[in-house]
């Protein structure tokens, strides 16, 4: 367990010159530097929070793993769902190194203490949600984590790395998904349409509220956690999503879309932000059953851990009664 | 031939069914790290039926999906132990040690078939079998040693699934005449899996201070399509959205 | 609780004679009345076995009840399930005024110490099955049953005369089941053949192994629980099941049944009494899981049935200490 | 018309979607009457919403089983609550309360409705939910005042469940305009009903010893479509073999 450093661990102020030195560099901090308090704790939140989502983030797409209509399709779900999972403790141990262990930040979770990102608040009624998520929502994710993998604190840029990888290939998966949907029957590409139509307003919103309303941001962008603006990172995400739609055939749900020749962007429609709101309050349409599904997991393998524990101890004991002596107790 | 097709069939099904099980843990195992193990095995499984339906749908014309998706329960020749509920992690931990220990002296022995499809499928699943084996004893040994609970349900666990082992070394589907002798020497004759079987699993119920089940065994017949109810479920389940809409592509 | 008599409760052998009489005069035998030890030992054999084979039947057909074709039949099915429940509670009190307690009978179940009807180990892969239970099942069962509604001993009797009702119901509904499959389409009428096809012996075997070599028959004659051997009855549901397979247009997997007009009956081929063996020694198809089936609900209610028991105690004892005090306390 | 109907259907949804909850029960019980008692209500339930849909697809010249059997999740219209999973026993009771209590509101109103057919169903259907919630009501007793580990239990269910209670009273599914002229009067507006669930059920949970939950609320939305992952499978199970025989007869 790594101890935090307090104000006090830094009186002659050294720590913190070395600190703004490496982030002016745009060199990484690492776990054992000097750091402000805030940086650390800013950093712990959102690095639990993101392990939180990739752990919620399992339930929507697990939810088809057992109807997937092909087998190959089966493979790349589970596999995915999986990835999620990995992400998830990959996640939990560059938290840990800031000083917060696993149980603590899983235990925030399924009391509800913890945030996750309000997108899995969201249902996966039909087959096509496997491929909007992929598309839109991974989509989202990386735009919003590519610019992460430089964030100044080593272990959550390293993660971001391998992640990142992971989750274009995701991406590419759903956008397949939706791609075979739309070159399929009627029923099919209807499926297809209606599922874009529900998620491609959240995952927008995925960026956060407008800078305006994003107060938390600048500190974040001045300690090289977060490189671009909310609202910069959702415009490079609809610029990047149009021509993908087009190919696909899909309509985007937002008749104010069209490109700006000025701005060398698409501008787009205003977002419901009250709806954004409301999902953050718990107020979405799978709220009550994320966190509440996890929960039960964990209590119903309670006995299970308590048995790998018991079995651990006596193995650990075991161990130390067969243990040669220490030289120096035999001398 | 088709005598190789029905044989593979019979092997893509126990794997298929038994990836579709597991699947069902997904977001439910008692920690993350169980997420993950019991969906790699799955994942495995998986390949391991994708690549044995799609062998034996070769012979028919069939896509290894035809056969998954649009085959009734009467039709899927899956051995029992395969299709029986998850039950608590411990009961799938048994379902798991003796699938486990069954796949490894299958594939192992498969491996040697002089049809090269099929040594080649059994000689990369053996690798991941193997694995397989590792985390089911792994669990038998922490549970059977663990606290009082987690004994009483692994024995539990063991006297449930143990009654369908018993099948998995029948011969009961055994071709005869023409089809016996396409498939001789191809195939693994199932009964002369036991030996390896008896002398491997035995001893580690024993190790794991768990007892070894007496009761009598079930009668059997999955791979002539005779199955328990839990079959049924499980196919309305996985099927369900392929049927709905026939013919198209994914 | 009922005491049970010995031999010792009748020193002078008026309770054998007045038993005796009761018999011969085709009377009752009621609980209160002196009954032989071995009398009273084959009915708690035989309503018990009757009572667990209605509880374990619940399974092949509940096996349907979530995926029924129609919500008729699904409603139909339901109720015959319960009706089950109902028989068996129904049953199991019969057997209770016997002096054998309900919890025993229940636990000799569940421990796989008492035996159920073999017939409940064969399985239900299709939902022509649930024709099948009702037509062939069913309707050997109301052969067997209701010459019990004349058993000597009068609980049972009685008992059986509300349970043979409910069973021509559940007959003729199976028979139904089947008419419509057969009126279907081809796959409704291959799915009626393949399940009557499974069913058939094993319903011709519900009547016990030929009377040559069943040698308990006689003494139940004797003692007027049955009052037809089993090869008479199996003879009378041969032929009351060839006419309806003909309105049906099933074909019944004997080749050697044809009439016999000596006889005036049927005559029918023999049946693997190794089968029916093998699956009384506990290898039929589904012996593995019919026991562990219902275990496993009961060890799941547990922590239910305790609550409810615990909840008993504390108000039983509320209750007593605010009962007044009694008058003779009082003076 | 087009707008009762439509209302019917919502409630017709509610009772079947509850009905088929119901029956997963059946031979799992914790006991043999309730196996019986849970059937029971089951059967009612079934009852009702055989009732309501055949009123519903009257106007639409469809049967019970063309609404039944062949809509898919999006078209399914039934509140949340109902499709929930059972989980333990506490579980189906804290569901089981909150659904009886509504249901005595909401037909002990429609008993009243000048729609005959509306009036009819629910007149029949209150004397049955009547006894459904004293049979909750009995359960709720004994587990909240039974064993610590009932106790627990029964306030974990009641959790779990009554985050769906409000959305019961949401008025998200009245429709406008015309629509709403065809229904006034006939229809009963979810909430009005909420201030006799409020006067009922938070005592009933009280006087169990038990705590009134305080979590938000879930959004609901079912009778627009919107459902939680827990519809799909049920309706893969209960679909599929009306679905694999599409225009048979049973």
């Amino acid at each position: 367990m790594h101890a935090a450093h307090e104000p006090d661990d830094d009186p002659d102020g050294s720590g913190q010159r070395r600190f703004d030195e490496l982030i002016a560099a745009d060199s990484r901090i690492e776990p054992s530097d000097w750091m402000p308090a805030a940086y650390r704790k800013t950093l712990v939140r959102q690095i639990s929070q993101h392990a939180n989502s990739e752990i919620i983030g399992m339930q929507p797409e697990g939810n088809w793993i057992t109807r997937a209509p092909s087998l190959k399709r089966k493979a790349i779900l589970m596999a995915k769902v999986q990835d999620e999972a990995g992400h998830g403790l990959y996640l939990y141990s560059a938290a840990q190194t800031l000083g917060t262990d696993r149980d603590t930040m899983f235990e925030h979770l399924i009391t509800g203490k913890a945030k996750y990102s309000s997108i899995f608040n969201y249902t996966t009624p039909t087959w096509a949600d496997m491929g909007s998520i992929g598309w839109l929502v991974d989509g989202a994710a990386i735009c919003n984590q590519v610019p992460l993998c430089r964030a100044s604190y080593g272990p959550y840029g390293r993660a971001m790395v391998r992640i990142c990888k992971e989750e274009s290939f995701h991406q590419r998966q759903g956008f397949e998904i939706l791609l075979e949907l739309m070159r399929g029957t009627p029923a099919q590409r209807e499926m297809a349409q209606e599922s874009v139509n529900r998620w491609y307003a959240p995952a927008l919103m995925m960026f956060g509220p407008p800078d305006a309303d994003s107060p938390n941001s600048q500190q974040s962008m001045a300690w090289k956690i977060k490189r671009f603006s909310n609202d910069e990172l959702r415009q490079r995400f609809v610029d990047m999503l149009v021509p993908q739609a087009e190919i696909l055939g899909v309509t985007l749900p937002d008749p104010d879309l069209k490109w700006n020749q000025e701005r060398g962007h698409y501008d787009f429609g205003e977002l419901d932000w009250n709806e954004f709101t409301e999902v953050l309050a718990g107020r979405g349409p799978a709220n009550a059953i994320r966190v509440s599904r996890r929960r039960a997991a964990h209590e119903n393998g309670e006995w299970v851990r308590e048995a790998a524990r018991a079995y651990a101890d006596k193995q650990a004991s075991l161990a130390a009664a067969q243990a040669p002596t220490h030289e120096w107790m035999a001398s | 031939s088709d005598a190789v097709a029905r044989y593979a069939l019979g092997l893509g099904d126990d794997a298929l069914v038994l990836a579709q099980r597991l699947g069902e843990w997904v977001t439910n195992a008692p920690e993350l790290e169980e997420d993950v193990a019991l969906s790699n095995i799955a994942l495995d499984l998986l390949g391991h039926a994708r690549s044995l339906l799609t062998y034996a749908g070769s012979a028919w014309g069939q896509s290894e999906d035809d056969l998954a998706y649009f085959r009734d329960e009467p039709q899927f020749v899956n051995r029992q132990l395969f299709e029986q509920p998850n039950g608590d992690f411990a009961q799938t931990i048994a379902r798991q040690l003796i699938a486990s220990a069954y796949f490894i002296g299958l594939y192992r022995a498969l491996s040697a078939s002089p049809d090269p499809m099929l040594s080649g499928i059994a000689a990369k699943a053996l690798k991941e079998v193997d694995y397989h084996l590792d985390h089911s004893a792994q669990w038998l040994l922490r549970l059977g040693q663990g606290t009082a609970e987690s004994h009483r349900r692994m024995q539990r666990g063991l006297d449930t699934m143990w009654v369908f082992s018993d099948e998995l070394f029948s011969d009961d589907s055994l071709p005869t005449g023409q089809d016996a002798a396409a498939l001789a020497g191809i195939a693994v004759t199932p009964s002369s899996l036991r030996e390896g079987f008896d002398a491997l699993v035995p001893r580690l119920i024993t190790e794991a201070g768990l007892t070894v089940p007496s009761a009598p065994y079930a009668r059997g017949g999955g791979r002539l399509g005779v199955h328990t109810e839990y079959l049924g479920p499980l196919l309305a389940e996985m099927q369900v959205l392929a049927r709905v809409h026939p013919g198209a592509s994914w």
